[in-house]
């Protein structure tokens, strides 16, 4: 039985990942998992310089849901590669760096910082619905998206995955337009932007009033925009929303994704990611699919 | 490195306090025989909109019977569902989690406010100096009886109805209670209070932090308060309250 | 206590409505509530002539939340006229009439043969997914937004009410193209498009493949949006998206909505919105609230 | 207009009858002297990210008891859940739904096919007429001990570990079977099947329809089916199920 897959030329043993933000650079879960298990992890956000984040409260819990308003914290670039880069290198997996900036120059910096590290795929949130500047700002537009996705790449040596915001009005359009400027892959979906409101406290639950919507919830509006994508670019997709089972990582891999992401789960299950792999093997098992390519996109 | 469970337990007992304080006991050799004063658990709801975990404080700790207390209050929905499960029902729990208070100290006094006060328990049995503890309630009291064997027990109520009328601090006062080291946990006001308390009279306080968490673990960096030094971790001036604390020193962080 | 409201000059006795297609023209309900103790009755979307709808299934369920791919089966305007809105007249509530339409001059004869009818408020759906033409191709872009708007205003005797669609990039811009076209209040949201795949079949779960997505699991994005359009236009708004709880009503009046709308509820609980009205009359006994209006948009 | 009603009622008993088959009895008064063969509940699920009802045909009615049958297959997780409900749980439901069966006819076949096979019990308990029972099944019998005592029982298995090989048409032929009026329930392409051979014999068949359910009665339009004329309540070819059904003549409907 086959799990591994190809993605923009990189091989993953298998298609799951971590979604970034919700699995850090992956050491708190390593107690509970090998790492080297996985096909790749992928790191929250990685800014230039270290980022704060947003005060808290930073989530609140919704139906099958949940809020976050996190705002990138995190330790910079430099402290990534002394740190948690050597980290990850123990593992026999990939590494996939998320990499965030309030500035195209921003982004571009860590980048070019990693361009000769050893790490095999750059993620670029221009989805982050979380912060004021930069974030989700690169990703509601067509031409936006298009242009910043160019200038990465004239600084990238790994294949650059452009990560889309689901809080657009036509997801194939800016689908398209990374995929014009260069894109090797695309993730998708960021979180949703939602709102919670205290009744009784008559104010807003989040500090910074609204956050990213994440979660179970999310999950119909996620494959709608995997298999919308699909249909519409020649690139591949690493799916995510949702994801808390292996047959809701077989919807995305049906609608299209070549590989997954789990989320929000990881806090639900620390070992979310190895069951979900066991549960797609069942399935194959179950259904004799010698080789998981022959799911992906089989929903037309 | 503590080891650190996820996985399903039995309740030995839920009862209820008061109107809405509930205590549970549940059984596993792994979690208990890990498990320190000022730890806690995440308890995860059965019912399947209800994802985050319920962080709730380690109450008593019985190595013996691998039994571990939990006592909370029905604040919303989660607690709420929790209060109805009955002996012998399974319940998802994640655990030990946190760092929990650390042992030291000639002459402790043990400060909880309202809920704040179910950890102070097992800290109280553990603690082997001369303590004094401090219980602050809004009317009813709870546990408080728990304590009598432990140490001198005072106890405020906002409306006066038992003990020092007022706050934990006006307990203290009125009592003229010493210490060279104070533990503490409470809502972050009764902190607040604490903490001056403590830099006025010189002395080390222990707080125990509570923030709305989602991995429990240390990496979604959802619980974090602000600190006084740049941390080693976050390389800004936040810490993890589920991996770092919930327990700090007062003058680590900002309040 | 004070429930009562005034939205685009009509006066509901309480800001209870229910969401258009989840309570038909009110018969089947009448069973379980008497229609008089709501604020108003919205009736399921009514077009010029009778449409046949979607194939079966029609819907599916998600995690807190239901996808529906009705497709806007209505008996037409005509049936409409003789038979539910004799029905609904016998009750002391307003009658408001969802109306749609596959061509701006679709919706404009629906709106005309009302004119004289003694129906209360006109809300026009521009943001149904379910349908190939029509509905939602009008409510994603702002032209549009503002022409059939103003199209609409030539022909209507009543108030008009706009529903949004939730899939836009900005939902603030829609409404503003709304209020330039002449508005006299807004509804939202509508559904968000969503897809449910059956792994087992290896198909879609429904007939049409995408479905509007309502429900809790909407809720916060629901609630996020009518923040932000309160905060945007000068028109009064019907919150709706995920209301099961009084708390839940709470939370889009606080963030600005002046009535509210229940769907999806009333097929868990067919007593919901009387059930929410109680709720929200505990509330306000609880806090001392004299009047609604007070709550009306306090969360800023 | 027959009442109906949405409320929690108490659970007598749940019994497994085999790997995924459960039968349950409620007890409810109101809902149970309402009820009638054919009928239908809509039950609730207790996990809040499981909103829309499971619509579960009537069994058995006992009206002295005021008691009630539900015999489900675990099909997905709602009727997981619900089999895991224990005597004296409580469940919420509303009903009874759809217009049953009507009862008529001189000498009727009463077909059942898998999970379609329930509501067939308690019509052929309140059919006053001679009556003939055809069950059929994938492999594993369930229920075809209680018609025994109603009527001549014949069975179909497509693995023919009992009765006929093949499906319940095979079984109608093999055994030479008449009757002036057939009552079906089960899956589409039995439905299909038993009105193709009704038609041919110019026999009247009452088939009970199955769709996706949200409101259950009548409201929201998902549960339609194709019909040959044009409805009076919706001014199209569509019937809703769950109100104007689930039992349709089979010459009402297209298939
Ligand atoms: C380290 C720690 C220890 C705690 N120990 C105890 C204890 O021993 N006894 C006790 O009664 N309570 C304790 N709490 C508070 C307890 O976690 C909350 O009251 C509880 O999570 C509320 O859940 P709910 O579902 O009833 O409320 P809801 O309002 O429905 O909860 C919604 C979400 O918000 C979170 N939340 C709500 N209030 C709090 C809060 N005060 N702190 C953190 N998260 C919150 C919930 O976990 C949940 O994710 C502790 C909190 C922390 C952080
Ligand atoms: C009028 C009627 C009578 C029925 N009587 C019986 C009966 O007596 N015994 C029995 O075992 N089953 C019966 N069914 C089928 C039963 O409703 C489904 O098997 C059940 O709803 C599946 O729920 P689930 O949560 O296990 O599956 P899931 O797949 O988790 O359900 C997801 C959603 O799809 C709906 N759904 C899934 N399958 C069906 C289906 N076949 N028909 C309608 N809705 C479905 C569910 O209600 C739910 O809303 C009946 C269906 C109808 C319409
Ligand atoms: C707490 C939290 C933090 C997140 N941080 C990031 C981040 O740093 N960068 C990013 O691109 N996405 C971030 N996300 C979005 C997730 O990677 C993912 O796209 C989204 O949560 C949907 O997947 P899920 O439903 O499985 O969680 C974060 C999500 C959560 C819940
Ligand atoms: C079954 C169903 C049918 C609907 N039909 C219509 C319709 O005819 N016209 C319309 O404007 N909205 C329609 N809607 C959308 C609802 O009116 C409402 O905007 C949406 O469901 C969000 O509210 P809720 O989460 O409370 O259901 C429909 C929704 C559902 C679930
Ligand atoms: S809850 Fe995730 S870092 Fe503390
Ligand atoms: S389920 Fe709503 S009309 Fe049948």
């Amino acid at each position: 039985m086959n799990t591994k897959v190809k993605i923009a030329g990189v091989e993953w043993k298998n298609p799951i990942t971590t979604a970034s933000g919700t699995f850090g650079s992956g050491l708190e879960y390593s107690e509970f998992l090998d790492l080297s298990n996985l096909g790749a992890v992928t790191t929250k956000g990685v800014a230039a310089i270290p980022w704060e984040g947003n005060p808290t409260p930073r989530i609140a819990e919704t139906s099958s849901g949940m809020l976050n308003a996190i705002g990138l914290q995190n330790p910079g670039v430099d402290v990534f590669l002394e740190r948690d880069y050597p980290f990850l290198k123990q593992f026999d997996t990939n590494i996939i760096v998320n990499v965030v900036g309030k500035t195209t120059e921003d982004y571009c910096k860590v980048v070019e910082r990693l361009a000769n590290a050893q790490v095999d795929m750059l993620e670029i949130n221009i989805s982050c619905p979380n912060v004021k500047e930069g974030g989700i700002a690169f990703g509601q537009n067509c031409t936006s998206v298009e242009a910043i996705t160019k200038e990465i790449k004239k600084y990238a040596k790994q294949p650059i995955i452009m990560k889309l915001s689901p809080n657009v009005t036509d997801i194939t359009e800016m689908a398209r337009a990374a995929e014009a400027g260069g894109a090797d892959a695309l993730s998708l979906i960021n979180t949703i932007t939602g709102m919670k409101i205290d009744v009784h406290k008559r104010g807003f639950v989040l500090a910074n009033k609204t956050g990213g919507l994440s979660g179970p919830a999310v999950k119909p509006v996620a494959v709608r925009m995997v298999y919308q994508v699909a249909n519409a670019v020649n690139i591949p997709i690493i799916g995510m929303g949702g994801i808390m089972t292996g047959e809701d990582a077989l919807e995305f891999i049906m609608a299209g994704a070549t590989t997954v992401a789990v989320g929000t789960a990881n806090f639900i299950n620390p070992t979310a990611t190895m069951d979900i792999l066991n549960e797609i093997k069942d399935y194959m098992r179950k259904y004799n699919i010698n080789d998981i390519q022959e799911l992906i996109g089989c929903v037309k | 490195m503590t080891a650190t469970f996820k996985k399903s337990v039995t309740i030995i007992s839920v009862d209820k306090l008061n109107a809405d304080i509930f205590s549970m006991w549940i059984k596993d050799e792994e979690i208990v025989s890990a498990s320190k004063p000022g730890q806690f658990l995440s308890l995860y709801c059965k019912s399947g909109d209800r994802l985050l975990p319920r962080p709730i404080s380690i109450c008593e700790i019985n190595k013996k019977e691998s039994t571990l207390r939990l006592v909370y209050r029905v604040a919303g929905k989660g607690t709420e569902e929790i209060s109805h499960y009955k002996a012998t029902d399974k319940i998802e729990v994640m655990g030990p989690l946190g760092n929990g208070f650390t042992l030291e100290g000639k002459k402790a006094i043990l400060i909880g406010g309202g809920i704040g006060i179910p950890p102070m328990l097992e800290l109280a049995k553990q603690l082997q100096c001369e303590k004094t503890i401090v219980l602050g309630y809004r009317d009813v009291t709870f546990l408080d009886q728990e304590f009598k064997y432990l140490g001198q027990v005072y106890i405020s109520t906002e409306d006066g109805s038992t003990g020092t009328k007022g706050n934990v601090i006006d307990a203290i006062k009125a009592n003229g209670l010493e210490a060279d080291l104070i533990y503490a946990c409470g809502p972050t006001p009764m902190l607040r209070g604490v903490k001056a308390y403590a830099t006025e009279h010189g002395i080390p306080a222990q707080l125990s932090m509570e923030e709305r968490m989602a991995c429990g673990i240390g990496a979604c960096l959802a619980c974090v308060c602000k600190t006084k030094e740049k941390d080693h971790h976050s390389n800004v001036n936040n810490k993890r309250i589920c991996k770092d604390g919930p327990v700090f020193y007062a003058d680590e962080i900002e309040l």
